[in-house]
């Protein structure tokens, strides 16, 4: 009995309903990728996976990629600036990666369900917040400070360094401006072209690296894309020949 | 006498009722209010007040149930005054938070300034720090950037006695960083957004 | 019988006292806090709270000491929560989301944290789920990451006092509470070999 990633039912903050459906809109720009949970996603699907007996190796696969290219997505998003070391990809880091974030997901997870269950099993402790009625009033003279503190905080604000490389925590792949390069070429010179066509003979993870370059060709409003439904076979037309 | 104290008495349950509501008010309390509290008739609210009067009082308790004009409300044994006093005169804050010394920065140097304008510079939101500020006396309203505008705030003269300053000529110079006011703005917010997140 | 309440135990004046510090205070406070404003020996300070523990206990007084965020306080007795809860609102319970509490689970057990470690860690933004917990004061800043780096949150003793919590380490293990974490790594890395191969 296979899984079907596709149909996989989600239920997040931002989105209700099937995985490709959350594709599409994707695609289309009308999700954004920031505000889609990723993790609750892989929840689900592992979650789907236990209720099987058997283990499907063809949905694990397809599922893996899927949701490594939305992290991706999203890495790119949360952090616009970083430098991303996009040279090849090993499958195996990738999901070592993938299931060392989960993990780390899951345990807060629980952690935040510990909370909720603490909350309410405290829902009857009631103590006054803010001062006491007839409490003598304080008086808190701020003692003497030291001018150069002020100096000190504006220089450090204006000092400030970048956050620390967050590359070692997001996925790797071939670089997306390889792709970006090839379609702009197939862009001019046959001003039309079927994207499945095109990364039909590529691995799962360049294919979806692909696919990141076409979503950025569409974003700059150098390509159109039509596709008839989800996972119906996408094609490409210069934006500018339209 | 012992088997007495089994009986639940409804008034003493009654009267616990009212203590735990008065210590976790922040005003006094009314005895209308009381009673719609305790869902009871302010009558039998009233005779539990008697119980807890007799409870907390002077020489008895270092709580004392006390009668003002608002309604009624517990404060400190008199007793216990000058250990009261030693509680809320301590000198509680002698530095200021990292927070509470950027917004001063901030005010101080680009002054008058918004805290819409601050967060911007900091690159979180700066609404607990500048309440902090205000209360504490140090920085003040000066008056809205423009018709309309976000409320802008300065230093205080209790600003310039803190930090033994004659006026802000006598802030200590920047060196390196530029001198104009407006220069060093969009720098420090260049500097926010990148830093950004 | 009578005439043995006449007579003054030291130990019972202290008590006293503390009572009057914890019924003024704001916040928890400390056996250090309750000794310097008693100007009395933490020891003796102790003593007199283990009696006052014994006189403000549920079911015998509507006010309760409870040892919380790291010291002692004044609460109301959980028999009388139907009436306090019609005095005021218990503004934490209400509308914790879900990102919320992951935000809050993060920011306890790794913080001083920022946000875009927690963003790293739940996969998501965290700036409204961050800005949300500080302006409920359950988390609040902590200083930058280094001289200029991103803000840094921390819970504050309001977070540990709403939970219930004497202080941080009570605090589940967190490996204890994803026992299955484990298994699910294995199961993912095996599907990628298989794949890899």
């Amino acid at each position: 009995m296979a899984v079907a990633v596709r149909e996989l039912p989600l239920d997040l903050d931002a989105f209700e309903g099937p995985f490709d459906l959350l594709l599409t809109l994707v695609l289309r720009e009308e999700l954004e990728l920031r505000d889609v949970d990723v993790a609750e996603i892989v929840v689900a699907f592992v979650e789907r996976l236990a209720e099987r007996q058997a283990l499907d190796l063809e949905a694990c696969g397809e599922f893996l990629v899927l949701a490594a290219a939305l992290l991706e997505l999203k890495a790119r998003g949360l952090f616009p600036d970083e430098e991303l070391d996009l040279e090849g990809l090993d499958p195996e880091e990738a999901a070592e990666e993938l299931a060392e974030r989960l993990a780390a997901y899951r345990r807060f997870r629980a952690a935040a369900g510990w909370l909720e269950e603490r909350l309410e099993a405290e829902s009857d402790r009631f103590f006054r917040l803010g001062p006491a009625p007839l409490a003598p009033v304080p008086a808190r003279p701020v003692a003497r400070q030291e001018p150069a503190q002020l100096a000190g905080a504006l220089r450090a604000l204006a000092a400030a360094r970048p956050e620390p490389s967050l590359g070692h925590l997001v996925l790797t792949y071939p670089p997306v401006s390889r792709f970006l390069d090839r379609f702009r070429d197939l862009l001019s010179s046959r001003g039309r072209f079927a994207f499945d066509r095109e990364v039909d003979r590529l691995s799962r993870i360049e294919q979806i690296v692909a696919f990141l370059a076409l979503l950025e060709l569409r974003k700059q409003g150098e390509a159109q894309i039509a596709q008839a439904g989800p996972f119906e076979p996408i094609t490409v037309w210069n934006a500018s020949a339209s | 006498m012992e088997r007495l104290r089994l009986v639940e008495n409804p008034v003493d349950r009654l009267a616990r009722t009212v203590e735990a509501l008065l210590v976790i008010a922040s005003k006094p309390l009314s005895v209308e209010e009381l009673a719609a509290a305790c869902e009871e008739e302010a009558e039998r609210v009233e005779t539990a007040l008697g119980l807890v009067a007799s409870r907390f009082r002077e020489g008895r308790s270092g709580v004392v149930l006390e009668h003002v004009a608002g309604g009624y409300a517990f404060r400190a044994a008199r007793e216990a005054a000058d250990a009261c006093a030693r509680l809320v005169e301590r000198p509680i804050q002698r530095g200021l938070s990292q927070a509470a010394l950027e917004t001063l920065a901030v005010v101080a140097y680009l002054g008058p300034v918004s805290r819409p304008e601050i967060a911007r510079i900091r690159g979180v939101a700066a609404d607990s720090a500048v309440a902090g500020l205000v209360e504490r006396g140090l920085i003040g309203e000066a008056g809205r950037a423009r018709d309309g505008g976000a409320v802008r705030y300065e230093t205080t003269p209790l600003f310039e006695r803190v930090f033994g300053l004659a006026d802000r000529s006598e802030l200590p110079d920047l060196d390196a960083l530029a001198g104009d006011v407006e220069e060093l703005r969009s720098r420090l917010e260049d500097v926010a957004a990148r830093r950004g997140a």
